[in-house]
């Protein structure tokens, strides 16, 4: 944990006006102690999940640096950000390679899953196509399906958040 | 005209490719890994693609991470910068296999610079000189000696599909020939999974001299000078200047001549250089070709003028040379670059981490090639390089001041870095004085 | 040669003299106030005196303790820089009787220089065109009046012992003749406690064209060529180049046979540039000039492969022209300046404060004088010059993308800066067909 | 965590205004709790008593910057820093000049003033030197020299510390 993302987190401290704050990132944790009203600390840990064109994560300080506005992700990357609220008991699903995104096996055909499906370990979730391969992308546990984070014939890239599931 | 370029590369040269691009107008698309999240080529390319994790052969090296993203981002062109898949002649077909142009040579002309005996036997038919050796593949330890005792020892054996000092062995007398011999073969094989090996002349002491080569897809080939980068460790190049103070003006034009018949000769196109190896005498001997942008390449824009990486992106795209480049050359003052990496001065043990304060030393003359800034990461998976520090005068005393003042205002902290080295070559009255070798530096570590 | 210089500046120009006494092996001196302290300028030279508090007229302008800080480090000569004490010719003197070598024109000619109708005489005698207008102070109302109606309107009244806007006045016609005399008057008594003021023709989009000049101490001249300013707020240069759109190879030599003359026949010395307006038609008009370095000299020192301040030490040192600039000078490639200040862009409201991030361009063709790192402070009491961002290209047009490139890649935080105005202007067609002018800003404010 | 990192949490932290910061990173852990009694000013005021030859002020970053060799004091800079342990209940009487101390109104004369003098307001301390005029530096309070900090003949910079005075 950098020190201008334990500045960042104090700003949220002040500006929220939390009375205490920690946060635990593996073997880091931060405490902020200060003596106010509430707001959830669970806004600190947002921007780890990255969008497809990034950028978004500016070198000097993440915080202050203008982002560039060329750098407007080309696809809905504000989509791929988990919203905040029930973030702890989910998992997410995430691209291991870099291609186009397809939520059916092919064109008009019902889409492998749908929000609030049941899926269970080996079960196809999705195909992403890399180099003309169709590439098939299973379940690696047993839950619901609480979002989908990606639409249909769209780019993703190494790492990106495919699908919120919370185990079951 | 290209619209879009993805870059498959990182750090400095990244950020070069992209300066470039961005001054001719052209879109840019960097590639990641998870390692570089925060990486200057993320921040300052228009579109930035995560290809992998930390790992280069995961990420910078794996062709269908790279292909793809240029796909989902429909780049329509690739600049594979130096290291990674710059030499890679698969991956420069697999480009042209997805309708993607590569900004190099054709994956032919790759492949055959790439096979040192084919790359050696292309100059000597063009008349450019070669270290006298076996022409081509040693058939056996008697093949060996007979060579040897007909060029004189010392010679060197190197493996045929080799580089990067594996698989090279100098033999001193005929007695250690046959155990080099059959050492060298296993070094090839373990390295390269090939046991071929060839013989060459060894020079105890030479200097490593350079020329840049720019073709475009006209055959027409203008050779933009040489540089001397005889200050290196274990191959590793750690300062490198242009021009060099062994090469006179009548050695640059013969040089000149023959290179460009070469060039034209093995199909060249886009930018490339040719080594040589310089002996005692001045006689130069051809050893390979890098058939990429070099690290050193700065040091030939400031006395040419020429850009290099945009000349380089202007032939892709079909640009004759003759708008690329003045006609004729000239070569004006004095250039010098130190590479300044993250290894400690002394052990060169490599010192990757946090910066902590930077301070980049600016001014007349001075050019910083560099993807590093206050609070960057230097990470511990790829080279070690922070930054290069190049700089221009108009005599070499000048630029070697100039070098002085820049690398006592070169601030790094929170990791080690090899500044102190330069510092201690360039202020040394041999370097001053041009006395330079392949063997400096050890002779500098020994207190010479 | 000299063995120590004391630097009476700070900041980046501080900085730059720095530089080239490292380069030229002589011992540095910084003096700093204590809103300095932390300044690189502090911390790269060899010694560093603290002669004062934040406010410059108790510290970079008291003259005794820019003095007792030379005494007592021992220091032979001293830099002034631009600003501060750079044209005070009483410091000038004050050097001299303390045995110290100011580094600049002798404190005669700073005086006369300062002087704006001594220099204007001194020209027009040498046969450099100067604006029409009042051969010296107006004797009263009715003298202006007959001038006025001479000349031709619009003319601007201005005051003899002036400079920087205050005491000047623009009159359109005569029945605001009168009125303005007045007023100009009051406003000269006041700024510089001489009521004396001077009439000139006004022109009302003038090109600002300066030409860089170089003396040594045996009266040989030279005339490095010219650099157009015409990028102004309200008389603050904010953009600079060299060469010249508006000056063809024909003026400009024409101007340096004038320029040689001129200046050797007022004795001049060092460095020095001579400032004119041009008219719509082209004509030049001889404005003033500044007996010191500029901060835009290195535009200059990119086309013409000159070190200025190095120059400068060398000829206070007694080395001759011809050792220091090569004949005949050459113009190569075109470069342009931006001053990066810590204002608002639009507002132009001062904005010191700390620097939280900070990324430098670099790379081929870009120099940055600047003393600003991360976590630095611009303090309030000084100009807000952040950094001069410097590029060369080999065309206008490439100088123009380079800048473009550059200025993207520059990211200051914490502070406002003048970046975005910058890409504004240097984007604006106007600017790359050349067409300047000192009303180019205004234009483009309203929207121009 | 180095020194530097924990130094800046600290301003942090005075900055902030937050009562309380804990970060823990694997092995290491800082807490800083911010009391309302502000550190002793002297601290903060000795490393500006800077030695005439100073650059002892680095940028970037203080503590880590590397001081260059070439800037080693040419005077007893040492001796001019005051000792912390006794910092709190003494007063530095600061040169409001640049030039040359003197502590005697002439060469071989008694010094103004000895260690463990009692020196009262309006008393003559030392002489600076300044372009050829001397400057006498008086007292301006009532107390006992502790420290006489600077070598007769020896330059001065402005603000830098003369003597340390215990306040009586």
């Amino acid at each position: 944990m950098t020190l201008d993302e334990i500045k960042e987190l104090i700003e949220v401290v002040q500006q929220s006006g939390v009375a205490e704050l920690e946060v635990q990132r593996g073997e880091n944790r931060v405490r902020i102690r200060r003596s106010a009203a509430p707001a959830p600390p669970e806004i600190v840990i947002a921007p780890a999940a990255a969008p497809v064109v990034t950028a978004a994560a500016p070198p000097m300080s993440p915080s202050v640096l203008p982002v560039n506005s060329a750098t407007a992700p080309t696809t809905p990357a504000a989509a791929a950000q988990p919203e905040p609220e029930n973030e702890a008991d989910l998992t997410f699903v995430k691209s291991p390679i870099v291609g186009t995104y397809y939520d059916a096996a092919s064109p008009g055909a019902p889409p492998f899953v749908k929000a609030g499906d049941h899926v269970s370990p080996g079960q196809v979730l999705c195909i992403i196509e890399s180099m003309k391969l169709m590439n098939e992308i299973e379940s690696e546990l047993s839950g619901i399906v609480v979002r989908k984070l990606v639409e249909n014939g769209k780019p993703v890239e190494y790492g990106q958040a495919l699908f919120a599931i919370r185990p079951a | 005209m290209f619209q879009k370029i993805l870059i498959a590369n990182r750090g400095e040269i990244a950020l070069r490719v992209i300066c470039a691009c961005k001054e001719l107008g052209i879109r840019t698309v960097a590639v990641y890994s998870e390692a570089d999240r925060h990486s200057l080529h993320v921040r300052f390319a228009d579109e930035a693609i995560c290809i992998g994790p930390a790992r280069s052969s995961r990420s910078y090296l794996d062709i269908p991470s790279v292909i793809s993203a240029a796909e989902i981002t429909n780049a329509d062109a690739i600049h594979p910068g130096y290291g990674f898949l710059s030499e890679n002649a698969d991956f420069a077909e697999v480009c042209d296999a997805s309708g993607i142009d590569f900004i190099g040579p054709t994956p032919h002309v790759i492949r055959e610079m790439g096979l040192k005996q084919r790359a050696r036997a292309a100059m000597k038919a063009a008349g450019v000189p070669v270290l006298p050796g076996s022409d081509g593949v040693l058939r056996g330890p008697e093949e060996a000696h007979a060579l040897a005792d007909h060029i004189g020892y010392p010679v060197m054996l190197k493996a045929a599909a080799g580089g990067g000092g594996r698989g090279m062995r100098i033999v001193r007398d005929a007695a250690e020939l046959e155990s080099n011999f059959a050492q060298a073969q296993q070094e090839a094989q373990a390295a390269f999974s090939s046991g071929d090996v060839y013989l060459e002349k060894f020079i105890v002491a030479p200097r490593h001299i350079e020329f840049q080569v720019l073709a475009d897809r006209e055959g027409n080939i203008a050779v933009l000078g040489e540089r001397e980068c005889s200050i290196q460790r274990r191959h590793q190049k750690l300062i490198e200047e242009a021009p060099s103070p062994a090469v006179s003006d009548e050695v640059r034009s013969r040089m000149t001549l023959l290179l460009e018949r070469a060039m034209r000769a093995v199909g060249y196109t886009n930018a490339g250089t040719v080594e040589f190896l310089m002996d005692e005498k001045g006689e130069l001997y051809f050893i390979e070709v890098n058939a990429r942008v070099q690290v050193e390449h700065p040091v030939t824009e400031f006395v040419t003028g020429v850009d290099i990486v945009k000349a380089q992106i202007m032939i892709a795209a079909g640009a004759p040379l003759s708008e690329l480049v003045p006609q004729p050359i000239r070569i004006s003052g004095h250039a010098i670059e130190c590479r300044v990496n993250a290894e400690h001065p002394e052990t060169f043990v490599p010192c990757p981490g946090r910066i902590t304060g930077l301070n980049l030393p600016g001014g007349i003359g001075v050019r910083v090639d560099t993807a590093a800034y206050t609070d960057s990461v230097i990470p511990p998976y790829y080279d070690s390089l922070v930054a290069k520090l190049i700089v221009h005068g108009e005599t070499r005393q000048e630029a070697i001041q100039r070098m002085l003042r820049a690398l006592d205002m070169f601030v790094v902290e929170g990791i080690h870095t090899t500044i102190p080295l330069h510092e201690r070559v360039v202020r040394h009255p041999k370097f001053a004085a041009g006395e330079l070798s392949t063997q400096f530096l050890d002779a500098l570590k020994n207190g010479g």
